[in-house]
C-alpha cells in the first residue's frame, strides 16, 4: 500500500465490482450490485486509502431509488458507488461500521425517504417531528402533504 | 444607641436601608458603566438599576411546580436581611453606631448567606438547571470562603482586635494595612469576588451553560430581591475590604470643627469603596469563566496556600515587632 | 450519585440556534450524550426540485444566514459546470471576494462566540466590533448585511465600483492588526488559555476516522481543504496557504480560524488588486442539460457538497445538500464524552456548529434507553446502564 | 397620553417598566440571519444597553420575546411553551418576513409558517433579515404599544378593536409607532 494511488489503480482494484468510469477529472463513477457494497467499500478502504466518506447521496428516479455513496481519500480522487434499490423493498447494509460518519448520512435517509439500513445500530424509528405521521416520506417524488392529515406543530385552537 | 428614634433613623435611613439600597443601585450602575465603557459601548444610563428592580417587583410571580412556596418566598427575604444587617457594622462616617467587640465576624458570617440560600433557591425549585447551579455555588463556597476569611483575619490579628473599628484606628494611628499585608489584600479581593459570583467565579450562574442557575426559576418580587442582595453585597463587601486594608473612612488626623469629620469620613468610605469597585469592576470584565474544576484547584492550591502564607507573615511580623 | 439528565436547548443561552442535547452527566462529567437536531428543518431540498433555477438561489441562500453565499455559489458553480458554461474572470473574482468576506465574518463570529462561551463577553465585544467593519464592506458591494444574493446563474448580480473597492481595501490593514492582536491574545491570556487548552482534543487518527471537515479537522493536522483539493473559482490562480494545527484542541481550532482570518483577508485584497476588467455575466440558458454533478465548497465551517442532478428542464431534478455541521456531529459527541458540563458549550461551539444548514434536512433521535452499541451511530459513545430517563417536558 | 387615575407606585413601575425591557430571543427555526442581526444590536455598534435593553437566557426574566423565523414544526409546540414561561406583562417582536408570513419559505412542508398561529404577536418587523437598526426600532415600538395598554387598561382594547373590525391586525409595522 506504498506509493501514490492513480486513477489506472482505481479502476482496476475495483474492476470485480464493476466499471468505473471517468466523470470528472477527478472523479469515478462505477454502478454496483447493492448486495456488493460492503465488500466494495471495504476493498476501496484497505487497498485504495478511501478513508473519508463526503456524503451519501440519494435521488428518487421514479421505479428506483438511487443511492450514491462519495468515497474520497488522500489522494483527492473520488469514488462514486452507485447503487439502485426497488421502491417496493428499500433496504440495504449499513456501512457505519467501516465509516462511522455515514451513521448519521443513513439515518438522514431512512428519515427522508424510508430507506432502511440493515445493522444500523440506532436506526429506530426517525422522524421529522414527533407527530410526523407513519409511512409518509416527504423528499420521495410522489409524496405531497395531505391537508387532511395533521403533520405536528400545533393543532388548531390549543395548545 | 440610647435614643431608638436615632437606632431606627440609622438602621431605615442613614447608613442603614435607604442610603444603603441607593448607593448599591450607584455601584451597579457604576459596575455595569465601567464593563461597558471597557468593552467599547455606551452603558446603561444612571437610573438603570432602580428601573431594573422597580419593574421587577412589578412583574408576575411565577411558583416552580412542586416547590415549597413559603420557604421559596423567605429565602430571598432572609439574604437580603441579612446582607443588610452585615452593612450597619462597617464604618461608614469614622464608625458604625452599632460597632461592638466582634463585629467583623458577624459581618463575615452575615455575608456568606447569600450562597447558601442561592443554592436553597435552586434546590428547591426543581429545575435541573437551578439544582446544578445550586451544587455549584455550594461548591464555590468552600473553596473561597477559607482563604476570604484568613485574608480578613490577617488584619484582625495584626491590629489585635475582632472589631472592625479597632482595626479602622489601629490604621489610623499606623499604615494602612495594605502595605503591609499586601498578599492578603489580594487574596480579599479575589474572595469577595467570588463571593459575588462575578466573573470569572460566575460558575454558579453561568448563562450559556446552565441558563442562569439558580437565578433560572427567580420571578417578579423573589428576583428583584436576590438582585437588590448581590447589588448589596457588593457595597458591603467592598466597603469591609476598603475599611480593613485601605484604613477604612477615617484621617490620619482630627478636623477643627468636629462635624467635618464625619463628613470626610463620608467622602473616604465613597472613594475608598468607589476604588475596590473599580478593581473588582476590572476583574470581571478582564477575565472569562473559569471550570469549577479549575477553580477547586486555583483555589486550593493558590489562593488558600497565599492566604496560609500571608497569615505566617503576619504572625512573624508580630513576633517580631510587638504592636503597642 | 445517580446521573443527572440534563436538557440542553432547543432555547438555550449558548445556543444561538436550536438543538437538543440531552447530557447524561455523572456529577459534573460527562457520560453520554443524545442529539436531536432538525429544529429547523424546513424541506429545502423539496423546494428546490420545484423551483427554477433563478427562484432556487434566493432560497439557497436561506439555507443559512451565516454561510448563505457559499450555499448559492456551490450550486451556481454546480449548475454552471452541467451548462458548460465558463464564467467571466472578473465575476470570479467578485465570488471570490463576497466568499472570503463571509468566511471573515463568520470566523469573526466564532471567535465572539467562543468568548462568550466561556464568559468572556469583553472579548465577545470586540471582535464583533471589528466584525461590523466587514458586514459594512458587504453591505456596500451587495446591499444587504447578510444575505447577498450576489449570484446568478452565469455569473455574478452586480459589479464593483472603484469607490468600493478603495473602500474595502481602505477597512483592511485595521483589521489586519486587530487579527493579529487577537492571534497575540489567544496564545497569551490566560483564561482564554485555560478554557481552550486540552478541550475537546482530537486526534489526527480520530478526525479522520469522525469524518471531521474544515478548520476542526484542520486543527487536528488533517490537511482537507476543497479550495486546493478541487479548484474552484480562483483559488488555484492566486496565492494562498492552508492553515493547519497539530494541537487538536478547542485552541488549535481558534488558532486555525484566526489564521484563515489573516488568509481570507489576503486573498481580498490580492483579488481587490488584481481584479480583471470585463463584463461580470455571462448568458446562461434557462435549461441545464441532463448530467448531475458533486459541487464542493470549501465553507466558512468546512467543506459544502451539493450534489445536484438535472434532466433537461429548468429544475433541478435533485439537490442533495451535505452541510459542514453534519460532517461534524460524529465528531463532536466523541470529543464531549469526560467532559464537564462546563466545557460543552465551548466544545459544540468550537465546530462553528451551522444547525440551521444542518437542519434542512436531518433528523438524529437516539432510540431512548436502546442498548445500541457504541461509537458508529455517532450519538450514543460509551454505554451505560439505562439512566433515569425522564421524557423531555 | 393621558394617564387616568394611576397610583405612585403604578406609575413608578410603569416608568420602569418602559426603561428596562428585557429580552429572550427564540429561534423558531430561522436561518440565523435575523439570530445575528438581533446578537449585532447587543454589540458596540448598536448597544442597546443604553435604553435597558438586557438579553436574557431564562424566559423567566423576560420581557419581550423576540422570535425570529418562521415556526418549524418541531418547535410550535416549544415556542408555545417558551411563551407560557414569560411572567404577565409580556411582549412578542416576530422578526423578519419568515415570521409574518412565512417569507422564502412559503408552502414547504415541514412548518406552521407564521408565529401568530402559536402565539399572539404584538409587532412584526420587515426585512429579510431587518437591520439592527429596524430591530431597536421595533422595541421601541413595542414600548410604546406598552405604553398604551397600560393607558386602556390591558391588552384586550386591541382585541375589542380587531373583532370590531376598525383593524386588520393586532400589530402594526415597527415603524408606525
Amino acid at each position: 500500500m506504498t506509493g501514490a494511488v492513480t486513477p489506472e489503480m482505481v479502476v482496476e482494484q475495483m474492476k470485480q465490482f464493476g466499471t468505473a468510469a471517468r466523470v470528472r477529472n477527478d472523479r469515478f463513477s462505477m454502478q454496483i450490485a447493492p448486495d456488493r457494497l460492503h465488500d466494495a467499500v471495504r476493498t476501496a478502504q484497505a487497498l485504495l486509502r478511501f478513508d473519508r466518506l463526503l456524503t451519501i447521496s440519494t435521488a428518487d428516479t421514479g421505479e428506483n431509488f438511487e443511492l450514491l455513496y462519495h468515497l474520497i481519500g488522500p489522494h483527492r480522487i473520488i469514488l462514486s458507488l452507485s447503487l439502485l434499490l426497488p421502491r417496493g423493498q428499500p433496504s440495504i447494509p449499513t456501512i457505519s461500521d467501516l465509516l462511522p460518519p455515514a451513521a448519521i448520512y443513513e439515518r438522514q435517509i431512512h428519515d427522508l425517504f424510508g430507506i432502511r439500513f440493515d445493522g444500523h445500530p440506532g436506526l429506530s424509528r426517525l422522524m421529522l417531528n414527533e407527530d410526523w405521521p407513519e409511512n409518509e416520506y416527504p423528499l420521495r417524488k410522489d409524496w405531497k402533504p395531505d391537508p387532511g392529515r395533521f403533520y405536528g406543530g400545533i393543532k388548531e385552537g390549543g395548545s | 444607641m440610647s435614643d431608638p428614634l436615632q437606632t431606627l433613623a440609622e438602621i431605615f435611613i442613614f447608613p442603614g436601608f435607604l442610603f444603603l439600597v441607593a448607593f448599591a443601585l450607584f455601584m451597579a450602575f457604576l459596575d455595569r458603566k465601567i464593563a461597558a465603557r471597557m468593552q467599547q459601548r455606551i452603558g446603561p444610563p444612571l437610573f438603570q438599576p432602580l428601573a431594573d428592580v422597580v419593574k421587577m417587583l412589578g412583574k408576575e410571580v411565577i411558583d416552580p411546580d412542586g416547590a415549597d412556596i413559603r420557604l421559596y418566598d423567605i429565602i430571598p427575604l432572609i439574604a437580603f436581611a441579612a446582607v443588610m444587617t452585615a452593612f450597619l457594622y462597617i464604618p461608614v462616617t469614622g464608625y458604625s453606631p452599632f460597632a461592638f467587640t466582634g463585629d467583623l465576624v458577624v459581618v463575615l458570617y452575615l455575608l456568606a448567606i447569600p450562597a447558601p440560600s442561592l443554592f436553597l433557591l435552586g434546590w428547591l425549585s426543581r429545575n435541573i438547571f437551578s439544582t446544578v447551579g445550586g451544587i455549584r455555588a455550594i461548591t464555590q463556597l468552600f473553596i473561597y470562603e477559607v482563604p476570604f476569611f484568613l485574608a480578613l483575619l490577617s488584619p484582625a490579628i495584626m491590629a489585635g482586635s475582632w472589631s472592625i473599628s479597632a482595626i479602622v484606628s489601629w490604621q489610623q494611628q499606623n499604615l494602612w494595612f495594605i502595605f503591609f499585608q499586601p498578599i492578603g489584600f489580594i487574596v480579599a479581593l479575589v474572595g469577595l469576588q467570588a463571593k459575588l459570583e462575578r466573573a470569572p467565579f460566575d460558575i454558579p450562574e453561568a448563562e450559556t451553560e446552565i441558563i442562569a442557575g439558580p437565578w433560572t426559576e427567580l420571578t417578579g418580587r423573589r428576583l428583584a430581591l436576590m438582585n437588590l442582595t448581590f447589588s448589596i453585597a457588593l457595597v458591603a463587601g467592598s466597603a469591609l475590604i476598603a475599611a480593613l486594608f485601605l484604613g477604612g473612612p477615617v484621617l490620619p488626623w482630627t478636623l477643627a470643627p468636629a462635624w467635618l469629620n464625619p463628613v470626610a469620613g463620608m467622602g473616604l468610605f465613597l472613594a475608598k469603596t468607589l476604588a475596590v469597585l473599580m478593581l473588582l469592576s476590572s476583574i470581571r470584565v478582564a477575565t472569562g469563566r473559569i471550570r469549577i474544576d479549575q477553580l477547586t484547584d486555583i483555589g486550593w492550591k493558590y489562593i488558600a496556600g497565599a492566604a496560609v502564607v500571608q497569615v505566617g507573615i503576619v504572625l512573624v511580623i508580630n513576633w517580631l515587632w510587638v504592636v503597642p | 450519585m445517580p446521573d443527572v439528565v440534563i436538557p440542553i436547548g432547543p432555547h438555550h443561552p449558548a445556543l444561538k440556534e436550536p438543538v437538543n442535547f440531552r447530557i447524561i452527566a455523572d456529577g459534573e462529567k460527562i457520560v453520554r450524550l443524545e442529539l436531536n437536531l432538525s429544529y429547523n428543518h424546513r424541506g429545502i431540498e423539496k423546494a428546490a426540485e420545484q423551483r427554477n433555477f433563478t427562484r432556487v438561489l434566493p432560497l439557497l441562500e436561506r439555507v443559512c444566514g451565516i454561510c448563505s453565499h457559499s450555499h448559492a455559489t456551490a450550486f451556481a458553480k454546480g449548475v454552471e459546470e452541467i451548462m458548460g458554461l465558463e464564467i467571466p474572470p472578473r465575476a470570479r473574482y467578485i465570488r471570490t471576494i463576497i466568499a472570503e468576506l463571509e468566511r471573515m465574518h463568520s470566523h469573526l463570529l466564532w471567535l465572539g462566540v467562543a468568548a462568550h462561551e466561556i464568559g468572556f463577553d469583553t472579548l465577545f465585544m470586540w471582535v464583533w466590533r471589528d466584525r461590523e467593519a466587514v458586514m459594512d464592506t458587504l453591505e456596500e458591494m451587495s446591499g444587504n448585511r447578510v444575505h447577498y444574493n450576489m449570484n446568478e446563474i452565469g455569473g455574478v448580480r452586480c459589479d464593483l465600483t472603484p469607490g468600493q473597492i478603495e473602500a474595502a481595501l481602505s477597512r483592511l490593514p485595521p483589521l489586519e492588526e486587530r487579527i493579529k492582536k487577537y492571534l497575540d491574545m489567544v496564545s497569551s491570556h490566560e483564561t482564554l488559555l485555560i478554557r481552550f487548552r486540552g478541550v475537546g482534543r482530537m486526534t489526527r487518527e480520530e478526525a479522520l476516522q469522525y469524518g471531521a471537515v474544515g478548520p476542526t479537522a484542520r486543527a487536528s493536522g488533517v490537511d482537507y481543504d476543497a479550495r486546493r483539493d478541487d479548484p474552484y473559482l480562483v483559488y488555484g490562480e492566486i496565492p494562498w496557504n492552508v492553515v493547519t494545527d497539530t494541537s487538536g484542541d478547542v485552541y488549535g481550532r481558534t488558532r486555525v480560524r484566526i489564521g484563515e482570518l489573516w488568509e481570507s483577508s489576503q486573498i481580498v485584497r490580492y483579488c481587490l488588486e488584481h481584479l480583471p476588467e470585463g463584463p461580470i455575466r455571462a448568458d446562461a440558458p434557462k435549461n441545464a442539460p441532463k448530467g448531475e454533478i458533486l459541487s464542493r465548497y470549501e465553507a466558512p465551517r468546512g467543506e459544502l457538497v451539493h450534489f445536484i442532478r438535472t434532466n433537461g428542464t429548468d429544475k433541478a431534478e435533485r439537490l442533495d445538500i451535505r452541510t459542514p455541521t453534519l460532517a461534524n456531529w460524529t465528531s463532536v459527541a466523541k470529543c464531549l464524552v469526560g467532559h464537564s458540563i462546563a466545557d460543552i458549550p465551548v466544545i459544540v461551539a468550537a465546530i462553528d456548529p451551522c444547525l440551521s444548514c444542518t437542519s434542512r434536512m436531518v433528523v438524529v433521535n437516539k432510540e431512548r434507553g436502546s442498548g445500541a452499541a457504541a461509537a458508529p451511530c455517532g450519538c450514543i459513545v460509551r454505554q451505560r446502564p439505562a439512566a433515569r430517563d425522564r421524557r423531555e417536558t | 397620553m393621558a394617564v387616568p387615575d394611576m397610583g405612585i407606585s403604578r406609575r413608578l413601575v410603569n416608568w420602569a417598566r418602559q426603561k428596562s425591557p428585557w429580552i429572550s430571543v427564540f429561534n423558531s427555526g430561522a436561518c440565523n440571519a435575523c439570530d445575528i442581526e438581533i446578537i449585532a444590536c447587543l454589540m458596540p455598534l448598536f448597544d442597546v444597553e443604553r435604553f435597558g435593553i438586557l438579553a436574557k437566557g431564562s424566559p423567566r426574566h423576560a420581557d419581550i420575546l423576540i422570535v425570529t423565523g418562521h415556526v418549524s414544526l418541531k418547535q410550535a409546540s416549544r415556542l408555545r411553551r417558551v411563551f407560557e414561561q414569560i411572567p404577565e406583562p409580556k411582549y412578542v417582536i416576530a422578526v423578519g418576513a419568515c415570521g409574518a408570513s412565512g417569507g422564502v419559505f412559503h408552502g414547504l412542508y415541514h412548518m406552521v409558517e407564521r408565529v401568530d398561529s402559536v402565539i399572539p404577536v404584538d409587532i412584526y418587523v420587515a426585512g429579510c433579515p431587518p437591520r439592527p437598526d429596524e430591530i431597536i426600532n421595533a422595541v421601541v415600538a413595542c414600548l410604546n404599544l406598552m405604553q398604551e395598554d397600560t393607558a386602556r387598561g390591558g391588552k384586550e382594547w386591541r382585541q375589542k378593536k380587531q373583532e370590531a373590525g376598525m383593524n386588520s391586525g393586532t400589530a402594526r409595522p415597527a415603524g408606525a409607532a
